[in-house]
């Protein structure tokens, strides 16, 4: 194992709603190392994007909450830092890159006055300096006509393009991690694998840390060096990319795997699906969150829920690599 | 004056008049006299009037006319508290109904068949405009009454004045100039009340030339009489400011100006008077108990009893039948209006002429509410179980529309079904001519301390909405103008008033009311009179 | 764009075409006559039928209306009826009045309305957001007459530190300003808090703010710009209303506005002052709106005012 | 994938056929509105009240002590006292009995005013909306001239015309405020009839009438009910402004809004006289207000303007 670059200890972030107590990061560890790819796989509403938000500071609170835990970034625990100092850290330091590239950019900015707006504040460069550099970036991530949308509206660029400024603005500060929350989910395949391939060239490029959020192992399999699986606000499987595509341990795990289409396959053969969806927090199981989705699930698993533990060079949280699970009987 | 509303001025005066929000708004006062504009920093204690230079305004809270100050053109009551400060009549009625003269030398002289009056002028009356006044100014104003048609009646019985409101004759034929100070005026037939006629607001004299060059102007922008201030700026919606006219025939005026601010809201007024911002301020019926329980503000409540009298009238042509009109009549409750709906500032009437003129008559009983007898009445009348009844007010009366309010009520014992319709002026003024008023609320105060004046809106025209018509009054009326003997007058007109209020029921008197006004205790010499004319001529600040 | 706003121009036009030709219809229709109310005391058929020529009233209706409309082409309404005041010059010596009160109780309803729903918005669900929403409303809903005379009492009358009633000085404005604004206040506050809650919800905030950009920052540079849209289309109007005269406010503060001269109009069937009068509010409030959808462009780039766009 | 993306469709394709057969009475439409509504606890508690003022005016002859009209001139503006809890009035009226006759007049104001409103609102709306072209044209322009008309000044013309009552009141403050439903009926029905599912129906030969009544006006329901919950306070507070010019409600009916304008003359002598009706008024506005926008929420998440 390499120099951790970031470190996430026992991380709890839980929202205060109408209903409840919503338990959306639910003591999550991991760590990200340096030059590295961290890639967090799971559905939508599993509490990955809530933990790239804890790391970024940009929780809302109230309603959100960190319960607990630590986020150690180069040494120093972001969660005790002031918003000053936050607000110092992200875009310099941190950078992000969301989902929506249709709606991440303010529409009522030029592409250029929303890429000079991080450089002239961390860099403090002036505003012509900083108008050559946001060109330069433009051109770096293989806009074309760069100078001519530099003064451009979102609105006037296609949905890549729009990512494409997006990475360029997260870039333009040479951050020390780079956090990818589902940057291909909304763009087509082949937009896809260009924008996938940006970020990797750039990763080499610049030395960057990478924490890459999907819900597409197809995506991991393509960026990631460690892997890992989160579900309902747990972590659920954590190790090396290789590992997971190797052999898939924990039954989620290997669900998603199923999902992605094989091109290679039999076309006619029907895609695999997770029948059922995320419980929300408020018909959360007694036992593994997943064992109501879980084709392998046996009492146990309905009773209480399984530790994260180490099996097979790994960690796994599922009672199939426990003692536990050759004493109990299906259903 | 071609100022054209243009659109392109909008964006630019609105950030030209934001900068010039500072700026007092033009010319409208004079820089002198700024100082009453420090309302914000009077009070109660520090109310002087004796502004920064030493000048002597009083500031008269008023409500505004709206229209010319030319009482030959608008013969409203809030026009004339301003004009009768700056124009003058020959004559003047004073507290007693007496005539004493104004312009004149001497009270006119008569002739033996009561037909020709002899006049003389006094000699170097000056007008605002520095002109001196001349019999031709007095032909000219009289005729330009006249032309005018509002209230040229007034002077109906005037040799040539049919000719003249005919436009068959230029000139008023019964008007002689002799020289530039003395004139006589010879009338078709004797006519009592006429001296009383010419000290009314409407026969004030004007300067022939500048007031014919004027035109459409006059009373606007320009109004010269030979008054104790000058008008040195009138706006509908402001105010006026009057100031001492110097060269003034009546001898030295000790005030400086007057001030009237125009203020519709009652409440307003009082406020604006609380805070030592104005002198003067009317009190409505309405707000009476509030001031009157004031111990600071009772003592500087005064009160006068204008000449008139608040009337309910009938339409005769809806209601035919004099039964019907006595039951209403019968069915209103005068005491409760006067003392709960008034506060006390009314007394409950015993005829539609009011005391202090001739022909009215005080031994008669007050008029009572009787529901049990109404419904007899009605009974008898056809209408065993009642009558609907609309009930029409001009609501630029808040005062009548309390009174219908009152009625509506106290008409249900008699089994009257009473329907208040509210209307504005316009409507009002319209619905009385048409015959569209079934009931109305008004009031009527006299211009001259003559029955004449009280009584004649019920037989000359149909502008009082009961289009009721007696041969045997209108008779009496012109017996009575005909007549110069009082006594002879007091039998003549009480007896038209007998068949019109208690043989008829064309109109039922309601209430005489006492108005009030709150006045700064430091003002003396102020004068205001039973036909609302009010006087700053011998005021002074002490 | 430029086509865009002539086309505009064109169909106000037609607007106040329509509003002239019902103004007129309504004093045909309603009771009530000018005529009557001049000649109050002594009106008999004779002297009102020489008065009603006079005033043009005898000619056949559509010949005073085309009259109307020939004059009101050269801008000119005429004149009063009743004060021989040009209506022209009369609407001029209102307006400059009333805008005056407009830009009093526009500063104020925007000064306490926007920033207390900005404040609103960011402080969400707390104390001090319940607290700008319940005055607001009970700003919205209580009556503005009674506020001015609650606010004459105690400022003008109590602490004697405002003048009670006038127009002579800025002084003089306030009370009314704030009486007639607390309520475009309130309403300014809510929609201020709606829009920016709403613009606070999208992604590209939580962009500027993966920047690092300060939280104030984005609030007030990026989700106020882009919350601008109804806000500024709420204020325009507003803004528009008050330039068209309070009839209450402006009784109570005797203030000489176009509201005043409008019901005044009304009231005596004063019919060249009436046209006058609801001609140009009718206009203000055309163009008031027309300027607030010509600035959709400058506030949104992604609106355009093409020639096919309308 | 791609079957997904059709089963999606499919899905929403019987969603809509469920509302062009059932209207919007799609009972998990409604459910889940009610749902949220529910949750809004400040837009519940504005329900009830709002419940409690209409039960008020319901059982006025019930809760008043006094006849509203009946005249004590031996009590004419008598302060507040254990006979009269709020005192009374310049003609010796209970003023609490008058409050609570009041809230008869001013909530069915603000709710039959609305109800024209919304007839007018909605036929023109969705006329110039689904026609467009010349129809829409001419019906915006008549829009534009009832907006940019003073209000004040139509108003008093339209009372003087027809002459003063309550019905006629109605009609007025109809008049003055369709034009918002309107206005936004036709933006919602030039969406609307663009969507496949009118389309469709168009297709299918269904009349022109149908679709608007039964297609189009049923989608705009939302809208319509939040339109009215927000105009009809909007219509108490017209009401109280016309009291003030002697337009509104004529006596001897009492309602908040004439009585407040009565009252201003004593405002310093008897406040309560002025500030109950004003109380009276801003509690049901405000309830009004917040139900409203609740129900804005509910019915509609997206819809916030």
């Amino acid at each position: 194992m390499g120099e951790k670059i970031l470190e996430v200890k026992h991380l709890k972030t839980y929202f205060h709603t109408d209903a409840g107590l919503s338990k959306a990061v639910n003591d999550v560890s991991f760590s990200v190392e340096k030059k590295k790819t961290l890639g967090i796989v799971g559905e939508s509403g599993c509490g990955k994007s809530i933990t790239s938000l804890s790391i970024m500071g940009l929780v809302e609170i109230p309603p959100g909450q960190i319960a607990g835990g630590e986020i150690i970034f180069e040494g120093e625990d972001l969660l005790k830092k002031s918003e000053k100092e936050m607000s110092e850290i992200r875009g310099k330091k941190i950078a992000m890159i969301f989902q929506e590239p249709m709606t991440s950019l303010n529409p009522v900015f030029t592409v250029g006055q929303q890429i000079t707006e991080a450089l002239m504040l961390h860099e403090k460069l002036t505003k012509s300096e900083a108008r050559k550099k946001g060109i330069e970036m433009l051109k770096k991530v293989k806009i074309p006509l760069a100078e001519k949308r530099f003064d451009e509206y979102p609105h006037q660029l296609s949905g890549g393009m729009r990512q494409r400024v997006m990475i360029a603005m997260a870039l333009c500060c040479n951050p020390d991690l780079l956090i990818c929350d589902e940057p291909t989910t909304a763009l087509d395949v082949t937009i896809q694998a260009q924008i996938l391939e940006l970020i990797n060239e750039l990763k080499e490029e610049t030395g960057t840390s990478v924490m890459m959020i999907t819900h597409d192992l197809g995506v991991i399999a393509e960026v990631a060096d460690d892997v890992m699986v989160m579900y309902a606000g747990k972590v659920v499987e954590y190790a090396t990319g290789d590992q997971i595509f190797e052999k898939p341990m924990h039954p989620y795990t290997h669900g998603l795997m199923s999902c992605i289409p094989k091109l290679d396959g039999d076309d006619t053969k029907r895609l695999s699906v997770i029948e059922g969806m995320v419980p929300s927090f408020d018909e959360m199981p007694k036992g593994c969150a997943f064992c109501p989705r879980c084709p392998e699930a046996k009492d146990i698993c309905r009773q209480k829920m399984p530790k994260l533990a180490e099996a097979e060079g790994r960690y796994v949280r599922c009672f199939k690599y426990t003692q536990e699970w050759e004493e109990t009987g299906n259903e | 004056m071609k100022k054209k509303f243009a659109g392109a001025f909008l964006l630019g005066a609105m950030v030209l008049s934001l900068a010039a929000c500072g700026s007092s708004t033009g010319s409208s006062k004079p820089a002198a006299e700024s100082g009453s504009d420090k309302g914000a920093a009077v009070t109660d204690a520090a109310k002087a009037q004796t502004t920064a230079g030493g000048e002597k305004t009083v500031r008269v809270a008023a409500v505004d006319p709206q229209v010319a100050l030319d009482p030959q053109q608008y013969t409203y009551s809030i026009v004339m508290k301003i004009t009768d400060n700056i124009t003058e009549s020959l004559l003047k009625t004073k507290g007693d109904g007496s005539l004493e003269p104004v312009l004149l030398t001497g009270m006119p002289e008569i002739s033996e068949d009561q037909l020709t009056y002899s006049f003389e002028l006094l000699p170097d009356v000056k007008f605002h405009n520095g002109e001196t006044l001349k019999s031709s100014d007095v032909k000219y104003s009289y005729e330009r009454l006249i032309k005018m048609a509002k209230m040229a009646t007034l002077l109906e019985n005037v040799v040539g004045y049919d000719e003249l409101s005919a436009g068959t004759a230029d000139e008023l034929s019964g008007f002689e100039l002799k020289d530039d100070t003395h004139f006589t005026i010879t009338l078709k037939k004797p006519y009592a009340p006429f001296l009383s006629v010419l000290s009314t607001a409407y026969t004030a004299i004007y300067p022939e030339a500048a007031c014919e060059e004027a035109g459409d102007t006059w009373g606007m922008q320009t109004l010269y009489g030979t008054g104790p201030f000058k008008l040195d700026s009138y706006q509908t919606g402001v105010g006026a400011v009057l100031s001492r006219f110097d060269d003034y025939h009546g001898g030295p005026v000790k005030l400086d100006g007057v001030d009237y601010k125009f203020i519709e809201d009652v409440n307003t007024q009082v406020l604006e008077y609380q805070a030592g911002n104005v002198d003067y301020v009317d009190v409505d019926p309405s707000v009476y108990p509030i001031y009157s329980g004031n111990p600071q503000l009772s003592s500087e409540m005064h009160g006068f009893q204008p000449t008139g009298c608040y009337s309910m009238t009938l339409n005769v042509k809806t209601f035919p039948d004099a039964k019907v009109r006595e039951a209403v009549a019968l069915s209103i409750d005068r005491k409760a209006i006067c003392e709960s709906i008034l506060h006390g500032t009314a007394t409950v009437p015993t005829s539609y002429i009011p005391a202090g003129i001739i022909g009215h008559d005080d031994s008669l009983p007050e008029f009572e509410y009787d529901p049990e007898r109404a419904k007899e009445l009605l009974a008898e009348a056809g209408y065993p179980d009642g009558i609907d009844l609309r009930v029409t007010v001009n609501t630029k009366y808040q005062g009548n529309v309390a009174i219908a309010t009152a009625f509506q009520e106290q008409a249900k014992a008699a089994g009257i079904n009473v329907e208040v319709e509210q209307v504005d002026s316009a409507a009002w003024s319209d619905m009385k001519h048409s015959g569209g008023v079934d009931c109305g609320i008004s009031n009527w105060y006299v211009d001259y301390s003559d029955p004449e004046s009280m009584l004649y809106p019920m037989t000359k025209t149909d502008t009082n909405s009961s289009f009721w018509h007696n041969a045997e009054f209108d008779q009496l009326l012109e017996d009575g103008i005909a007549t110069t003997d009082t006594a002879e007058r007091q039998e003549i007109y009480a007896k038209a008033e007998h068949i019109m209020t208690r043989e008829d029921w064309a109109t039922t008197p309601l209430y005489n009311e006492t108005k009030y006004y709150l006045l700064n205790p430091d003002i003396t010499g102020f004068e205001i009179d039973s036909t609302f004319r009010m006087f700053w001529k011998d005021a002074d600040i002490q | 764009m430029l086509s865009y706003t002539a086309k505009r121009l064109v169909q106000t036009v037609f607007v106040l075409f329509g509003i002239s030709l019902i103004t007129f219809i309504l004093l045909q229709v309603v009771p009530g006559d000018p005529v009557a109310l001049m000649l109050e005391k002594r009106a008999d058929p004779e002297t009102i039928a020489k008065v009603r020529h006079e005033l043009g009233l005898d000619l056949p209706i559509y010949v005073q209306y085309l009259n109307f409309i020939k004059g009101a082409l050269h801008l000119d309404f005429g004149t009063s009826y009743f004060t021989k005041e040009v209506v022209s010059a009369a609407l001029f010596r209102c307006f400059k009045v009333t805008v005056k009160l407009a830009c009093m109780s526009f500063i104020f309803a925007a000064l306490i309305g926007i920033p207390s729903g900005i404040f609103s918005a960011v402080k969400r669900g707390r104390g001090i957001d319940t607290f700008v929403m319940v005055l607001s409303i009970i700003g919205v809903s209580a009556p503005a007459f009674w506020v001015a005379i609650i606010l004459q009492i105690i400022f003008g009358l109590k602490l004697a530190v405002l003048p009670i009633s006038g127009f002579d000085s800025v002084a003089a404005y306030i009370l009314p300003g704030i009486a007639l604004g607390a309520r475009y206040a309130g309403s300014m506050a809510r929609i201020t808090r709606t829009s920016m809650l709403e613009v606070m919800g999208q992604d590209y905030i939580r962009t500027a703010r993966a920047k690092g950009v300060r939280r104030w920052g984005v609030i007030m540079k990026h989700a106020l710009k882009n919350a601008l849209i109804p806000i500024v289309t709420l204020v325009g109007t507003d803004f528009g209303y008050m330039l068209t005269g309070s009839m209450l406010i402006e009784k109570v503060f005797s203030i000489p506005g176009i509201g005043k001269l409008a019901v005044d109009a009304m009231s005596n069937r004063d019919l060249p002052l009436l046209e006058g009068t609801v001609m140009y509010i009718a206009f203000v409030f055309v163009i008031v709106n027309l300027i607030v959808d010509l600035s959709y462009a400058f506030l949104d780039p992604r609106i355009r005012y093409g020639k096919g766009a309308a | 994938m791609s079957k997904n993306i059709f089963r999606f469709f499919n899905k929403q394709k019987e969603f809509e056929q469920d509302i062009l057969k059932n209207g919007m009475g799609y009972s998990g439409f409604y459910g889940d509105s009610f749902k949220r509504l529910k949750k809004n606890r400040m837009a519940m508690f504005c329900a009830m009240l709002l419940i409690l003022i209409i039960l008020v005016a319901v059982f006025a002859p019930v809760l008043a002590p006094y006849d509203p009209t009946y005249q004590d001139y031996s009590a004419v503006l008598a302060s507040p006292g254990p006979a009269h809890p709020f005192g009374t009035d310049e003609y010796g009226r209970d003023i609490l009995s008058r409050i609570i006759y009041g809230s008869r007049v001013s909530i069915s104001i603000g709710i039959v005013a609305q109800v024209v409103a919304s007839l007018v609102g909605v036929t023109l709306g969705a006329v110039a909306g689904y026609y467009g072209g010349k129809t829409d044209s001419i019906i915006s322009r008549i829009m534009e001239i009832f907006q940019a008309f003073p209000d004040l000044i139509f108003a008093m013309a339209i009372m003087t015309f027809m002459g003063k009552g309550v019905l006629n009141l109605f009609i007025a403050l109809g008049l003055l405020t369709w034009v918002r439903t309107a206005r936004m009926i036709r933006g919602s029905v030039m969406q609307l009839k663009e969507k496949e599912y009118i389309e469709a129906s168009r297709a299918n030969g269904a009349t022109t009438f149908w679709i608007i009544t039964k297609g189009l006006i049923p989608n705009c329901l939302s809208t319509i009910i939040v339109l009215v919950t927000l105009g009809i306070p909007n219509a108490i507070m017209y009401e109280a402004s016309l009291s003030f010019l002697g337009i509104g409600i004529q006596p001897p009916t009492p309602s908040w809004g004439n009585m407040i304008s009565a009252a201003q003359t004593f405002i310093s002598y008897r406040p309560l006289y002025s500030i109950m009706p004003g109380v009276a008024i801003m509690i049901t506005v405000i309830a009004f207000n917040i139900f409203g926008d609740g129900l804005r929420d509910a019915l509609d998440p997206k819809l916030k303007s």
